[in-house]
């Protein structure tokens, strides 16, 4: 008697186990839930989801030396552009990036649009940005074309 | 029963074989396939826990286990935990790990573990927003430009004057709002009553918490405050279009707003007359800082005349169109039925001597507020969420700290701290700088202060006494000290022809047509030009443009191929009018050329073209590299244009 | 031949030297005392491997100990699984050894002439007590430093020696370095040293005295001790009696093996926050054995609560058999004549298990009383 | 051999008996792997010693790892710095271009062999790759022969 009560303890130790278990495993890649429970009030942090680090970094720069004649959503709408005999780039048109390939980019933006035959009111900026910075810059413009983006 | 045993040893097989991390080390095993397919070699992968030890900062960090792709350029756009950490210029992982700079729990091997927040781990990975307070733990209190959330975190601290009712050890107490004494001879006691009520009702941009008084508590608070004797009636005439002229030509918007336009640092104006008293008016124009020693504001050198025509227009003209008189008449005898000893209970208690001195019969009781010398560290429990149910995933002291921000009052209503009511942006800078308040040092080999520290260069003797009247370095930056406004003179003695600053001074024109903000003029004497003047030329010099002075060929410069020649490379090569303005030609972005040569000298042209970074670090100049022959020609164009 | 194998195996000098030749070993299997005894040896040799097992990871060091744990919960291969074991072990034992003495004490058994064994089984109860206390406060976590620190708070209410004993224990005048290095001394070193030592008197004493009184063995009251029993009734003296009580404990251990590996897949030994002396949880409570403690001592008078009513107690409980000089009931469940004294034990262990209760799930910060369905206030 | 018919209650009896020393074999298996240590307390086999740019011609001692960088032209190799007889740290003389041991006069030519002395086994070098950032890795787990470089 005792032992198939023993037993049966043991069964039911071994199924609970076996229920328990499932939830030990992680499903990879996923991002956790976000904020659910928000009260009254309590607010969370803002989540730039939209843009990677290495976008932020392109953003920090294009909003210091670009905005100003590319314009912030890159409508080329920037405050000097309409001292400018020629118009600058439109960078949120997502034709005109479509064509252009990042070498192209990277090109314009460390030689200036005079060494391509662009408008030469496009200053060179080679010497003063690394190419890491352009790479950065450029993944920045793409995300202006991006329905959506910032 | 042996073979239950058996059971129960292959679940424990099972579970210590299955940690949670071998699901992502598989995933990325076949990446890691996928991604070499092309080389035909099988990857490495080794399966295990990976760690990095940092014995030094007393680490052990786990991350790795899961996150992969760290180093490696091929996971730059994989989904997480596999992308790749982007370059953050020279922190080798070998040397500082991953929880130094992000916090959680670097021993654990399980996604909720690591990530927090646990029970059993105060400190959960801090959110994106607040990444920048650990820019700190190294790089020191004033890193600027690499840390630019917490470095505007570390200026709303100091001027929203947190400091005078939190301890922070190592950092200095200062009281940021203005004295409050002799109230009855500055303000009108309605008004007072109103701005203690809701300080941003009156002017938005103020940096004045809202204390949250009740209408009764305003009355009392004011009643207290205002106090200190008669004020001097004065007869204010009607507004003129003199006073007008003087007003607008003095370019007070430059620190003044109207109606939310203007600059920053200067009060309102748009509604002076319901706030001040005439007789005050004159007073500050006259010689603001008899009245208040840490007043920003220049003394002007304006005439008595002029000074009365100035407050006619501003108590004619700005007028509080909004305020009920009758309204104005009940608030103001609110103030005078107000009980004073309740007043000065409550300011003693909220704290309000944490940023004004001066109050008649109320002490100052030092820091009343919340140590926060290691606020950054702080244990979660110590924070009291009050009736705010927060889901566990939440309830961390960032997201504590960064609600606070935003609303003093959410977790509990009777507190003494006033409500800042900062909005993301701030509340997010804010939180960043506390959470960067550690109260802990990283060991030496690890510590290197980046940024600048502000400099306490106080210049004496009567260029200090002309600097001092005129308050310069409220616009001006001198050797590290001063505002950010106007241009830095720390070089402008290499920069500028005397001639050219004698004339400025007296009749200051615009050089950045881009900026709202002008020298105003200030009715100098030449005396003081010559004062300042003689500072610059000896004192704010640099030794690479003087070292110029020498070898320039002034005959040379003036050949007239040659300024065609520079003429050709500015509008055509260079484009610079897509900048600068030459004669209302050309864009807004840098200063205006016209006439550059009587401005600057043909020394500081030739050394700026070399690199137009070395002196301005934040200007947005692209840096050319011209030649030495463009440079000349450049020169000799500019000089030219006399 | 298999046989002999068995034979050589079962039936040998080793095993009969257990017991003399006059006891009816045959009895064994049939006897009701639960084998709790036994029970609480294999807890203790459990304890021992994954003591030692777990020794491989620890340092004593107030800075790598911590550090230590988490490296057992996180990254050792089977880690997680011998903490929670030795963990759940102890506890089982706490439970275990006091069954034990309450059976004892419930058939009367400690009378004589078994009064000594009554001593060093209680002795050995305290021992388990203190294993559990010291070991509590190794992975100086926020629960184990301060469990430890308000436990050498208890001590120093004290009279005369209060202080000094608090000094001895924490080596020290604070919770820290030392304290640390003396719990795992006491631990690791000087606690299973003595418990083997009185285990071993025990076990002898247990040989000395018959084993169990011979109303356990077949209820025949009317043999006095010495005589010679009854001819054995059951199985045959034998290689099979002896392999079938082999066995049974066999079975029996791997029972009480399965059952904490079973509660260590389960539940995982809770691990607080490294120990932070800045920041007191709230509430504060010392190791559930001894939260009972510490709830009586809440109610004011740490001398009186915290000193004279567990001295006492001790006191008492060592002196039983010594004062119990009866000698009906000896070795029967419950014997009427005993009621007074079964219901006075059943008394003292009910109101300290009541007080535990309250105290581990029914106080809240400031030590202050909820309901369960009460939600704390959070600060 | 005749069959032998086995009972139900021995065929159980078996089954107990094989699990029961199956657990305990198993848990003296566990408590072995447990022994062995999953991450160590001490500083990484393999490493990175910064970029190819960092050395220049000739060779270089790395103070805390104990190694030789040594650049001849875009050729890079590393060469363990502890000497094989006792395990001091062995220097390189330039002018005689080999590496000497203080302690007890070991010598080894510049492909890291003993030429004279106590040791007897010669100093080991240790492959060295790029890493996808272009910073040299090395690992110390794989010993290479003289003739293995890295060309940058």
């Amino acid at each position: 008697m005792k032992r198939y009560l023993a037993l049966m303890i043991l069964a039911g130790v071994l199924v609970l186990i076996v229920l328990n278990l499932p939830g030990e495993g992680q499903k990879p890649g996923g991002e956790g839930p976000e904020a659910k429970g928000k009260a009254a009030g309590f607010s969370l942090p803002r989540r730039q989801t939209t843009l990677t680090f290495v976008e932020r970094k392109g953003k920090t720069l294009y909003d210091f030396y670009c905005v100003l004649c590319h314009g912030a959503t890159g409508n080329g709408d920037g405050f000097n552009s309409f001292n400018l005999t020629q118009q600058p780039a439109k960078l949120a048109d997502p034709h005109l990036l479509a064509k252009l390939s990042d070498a192209q980019i990277m090109a314009v933006v460390k030689k200036g649009g005079a060494a391509l035959g662009l408008s030469s009111q496009m200053p060179s900026w080679g010497s003063l940005f690394k190419d890491q910075d352009i790479t950065s810059l450029i993944a920045y413009v793409r995300t202006l074309s991006k329905p959506g983006g910032e | 029963m042996a073979l239950l045993v058996l059971l129960l040893f292959i679940g424990q097989l099972w579970k210590n074989s299955n940690p949670s991390y071998l699901a992502y080390q598989k995933q990325f095993k076949s990446l890691l396939i996928q991604k070499a397919a092309q080389k035909s070699k099988d990857p490495e992968f080794r399966f295990g826990v990976r760690q990095r030890w940092i014995e030094k900062l007393k680490k052990t960090d786990r991350c790795e286990t899961c996150h992969l792709g760290m180093e490696d350029p091929r996971f730059q756009n994989a989904l997480q935990p596999f992308r790749s950490h982007p370059d953050v210029g020279g922190h080798d992982f070998e040397k500082f790990g991953c929880t130094v700079c992000h916090g959680g729990q670097g021993l654990a091997t399980s996604r909720n573990d690591a990530h927090g927040p646990v029970e059993n781990w105060n400190q959960a990975i801090y959110h994106q927003a607040f990444m920048e307070n650990s820019c700190g733990l190294c790089h020191g209190e004033f890193i600027q430009d690499q840390a630019p959330v917490l470095a505007r975190g570390r200026t709303a601290f100091q001027e929203h004057g947190c400091r005078g009712c939190h301890l922070v050890r190592g950092k200095e107490r200062i009281i940021v709002g203005p004295p409050l004494d002799r109230m009855t001879q500055r303000v009108k006691s309605d008004w007072l009553y109103r701005w203690i009520l809701n300080p941003k009702a009156y002017l938005p941009k103020t940096k004045m918490p809202n204390p949250k008084f009740s209408p009764q508590q305003a009355a009392d608070v004011a009643a207290v405050l205002f106090q200190g004797g008669k004020s001097l009636e004065v007869k204010v005439g009607q507004p003129t279009a003199e006073g007008k002229k003087t007003f607008l030509d003095s370019r007070c918007v430059s620190c003044h707003s109207l109606e939310g336009k203007g600059g920053i640092l200067g009060p309102e104006l748009s509604k002076i007359s319901s706030k001040m008293v005439p007789d005050r008016l004159i007073r500050i124009i006259k010689n603001p800082h008899e009245l208040w020693a840490a007043s920003q504001m220049p003394i002007y050198g304006f005439s008595d005349q002029e000074i009365l025509k100035i407050v006619d227009y501003l108590v004619g003209e700005y007028i509080d169109l909004e305020l009920d008189e009758s309204q104005a008449a009940a608030q103001a005898r609110m103030v005078q039925a107000g009980n004073k000893l309740r007043g000065k209970e409550l300011i003693e208690k909220q704290g309000c001597t944490g940023c004004h001195t001066q109050i008649e019969g109320v002490k100052d009781r030092g820091e009343i507020g919340l140590e926060m010398t290691a606020i950054g560290a702080i244990h979660i429990s110590h924070l009291d969420f009050g009736r705010i149910r927060v889901a566990p995933q939440d309830r961390t002291v960032p997201n504590w700290l960064y609600n606070k921000m935003k609303n003093s009052r959410l977790f509990k209503t009777d507190l003494k701290m006033p409500d800042y009511a900062f909005g993301d942006r701030e509340a997010e800078a804010v939180t960043t700088y506390l959470l960067g308040l550690k109260g802990q040092e990283v060991p030496a080999a690890f510590s290197l202060p980046l940024g600048v520290k502000p400099s306490s260069f106080a210049p004496q003797g009567k260029f200090g006494r002309v600097v001092d009247k005129y308050r310069c370095f409220t616009c001006h930056k001198i050797l590290g000290r001063g505002g950010e406004m106007a241009t830095d003179l720390t070089q402008e003695g290499s920069r500028v022809h005397r001639a050219w600053l004698e004339k400025f001074m007296k009749a200051p024109d615009t050089i950045r047509p881009i900026l709202v903000e002008r020298m105003p003029p200030f009715k100098i004497q030449a005396s003081e030009i010559e004062t300042l003047y003689t500072f610059f030329e000896a004192a704010l010099v640099d030794d690479r443009v003087e070292n110029l002075t020498g070898t320039i060929k002034e005959n040379a410069l003036r050949d007239p191929a040659l300024i065609q020649q520079g003429k050709n490379l500015y509008h055509q090569k260079y484009a610079c009018q897509a900048c600068h303005q030459i004669n209302h030609q050309g864009g807004l972005i840098g200063p205006d050329l016209t006439k550059v040569g009587d401005r600057l000298r043909i020394e500081w042209i030739l050394y700026y073209l070399r690199n137009p970074k070395a002196f301005v670090k934040r200007s947005v100049e692209p840096a050319f590299k011209l030649a030495d022959k463009e440079i000349e020609a450049m020169a000799a164009f500019l000089v030219s244009s006399k | 031949m298999r046989t002999d194998a068995r034979d050589l195996l079962f039936q040998n000098r080793f095993w009969k030297s257990f017991v003399r030749k006059e006891i009816p070993v045959n009895q064994w299997l049939r006897t009701k005392i639960l084998g709790l005894g036994l029970i609480n040896f294999y807890l203790f040799v459990i304890l021992t491997i994954t003591g030692i097992l777990l020794m491989f990871y620890y340092t004593p060091d107030t800075e790598r100990a911590y550090q230590g744990i988490k490296d057992l919960e996180y990254v050792a291969s089977f880690g997680l699984i011998f903490r929670n074991m030795h963990r759940y072990a102890a506890y089982l034992m706490l439970i275990s050894v006091f069954l034990h003495m309450s059976r004892v004490f419930f058939t009367a058994e400690y009378r004589e002439p078994r009064e000594f064994n009554w001593v060093t089984g209680f002795v050995l109860f305290l021992c388990t007590a203190v294993m559990a206390i010291t070991g509590y406060i190794l992975p100086w976590d926020q629960k184990g430093y301060w469990a430890m620190t308000i436990t050498s708070n208890v001590v120093t209410s004290a009279p005369v020696i209060g202080e000094k004993l608090k000094y001895l224990i924490l080596g020290g005048n604070e919770v820290g370095q030392n304290a640390l290095v003396h719990a795992y001394g006491m631990h690791v070193k000087i606690m299973p040293l003595i418990i083997g030592l009185v285990m071993g008197v025990h076990f002898w004493r247990i040989r000395k005295d018959d084993f169990l009184a011979w109303a356990v063995w077949g209820g025949h009251l009317d043999f006095k001790e010495g005589e010679t029993p009854p001819a054995p009734q059951g199985p045959e003296q034998g290689p099979s009696l002896w392999q079938d009580i082999i066995v049974r404990e066999l079975s029996k251990f791997l029972l009480i093996l399965a059952l904490v590996m079973g509660i260590s897949l389960l539940f995982n030994a809770p691990l607080e926050e490294g120990a932070n002396p800045s920041v007191t949880p709230s509430p504060v409570k010392a190791p559930w054995f001894l939260v009972g403690m510490q709830e009586l001592l809440s109610w004011g008078a740490p001398f009186f609560f915290g000193v004279l009513v567990p001295n006492v107690m001790i006191v008492l409980i060592i002196l039983i058999p010594y004062m119990d000089r009866g000698r009906e009931g000896i070795g029967v469940w419950f014997h009427p004549s005993r009621r007074l004294a079964n219901i006075l034990f059943t008394a003292v262990v009910t109101v300290y298990l009541g007080l535990i209760i309250v105290g581990q799930f029914l106080r809240g910060p400031g030590w202050v009383f909820y309901w369960p369905w009460q939600s704390w206030p959070i600060h | 051999m005749t069959e032998r018919q086995y009972t139900r209650r021995e065929i159980l009896n078996r089954i107990g008996w094989v699990a029961t020393f199956g657990t305990f074999g198993g848990l003296t298996a566990a408590s072995v792997r447990y022994v062995i240590p999953n991450v160590l307390y001490e500083p990484s086999l393999i490493f990175k010693i910064g970029r190819p740019q960092d050395y220049p011609e000739g060779v270089d001692y790395i103070d805390d790892k104990r190694i030789f960088v040594i650049r001849q032209g875009n050729l890079i190799k590393v060469v363990s710095g502890v000497c094989t007889h006792l395990g001091c740290s062995v220097q390189w003389a330039e002018e005689r271009n080999r590496f000497e041991c203080p302690c007890h006069g070991s010598l080894f030519n510049a492909r890291g062999q003993v030429t004279v002395g106590p040791a007897q086994t010669p100093l080991s070098w240790y492959e060295v790759t790029l890493t996808a950032d272009g910073r040299l890795l090395v690992d110390e787990n794989r010993p290479v022969p003289f003739q293995r470089t890295l060309s940058v």
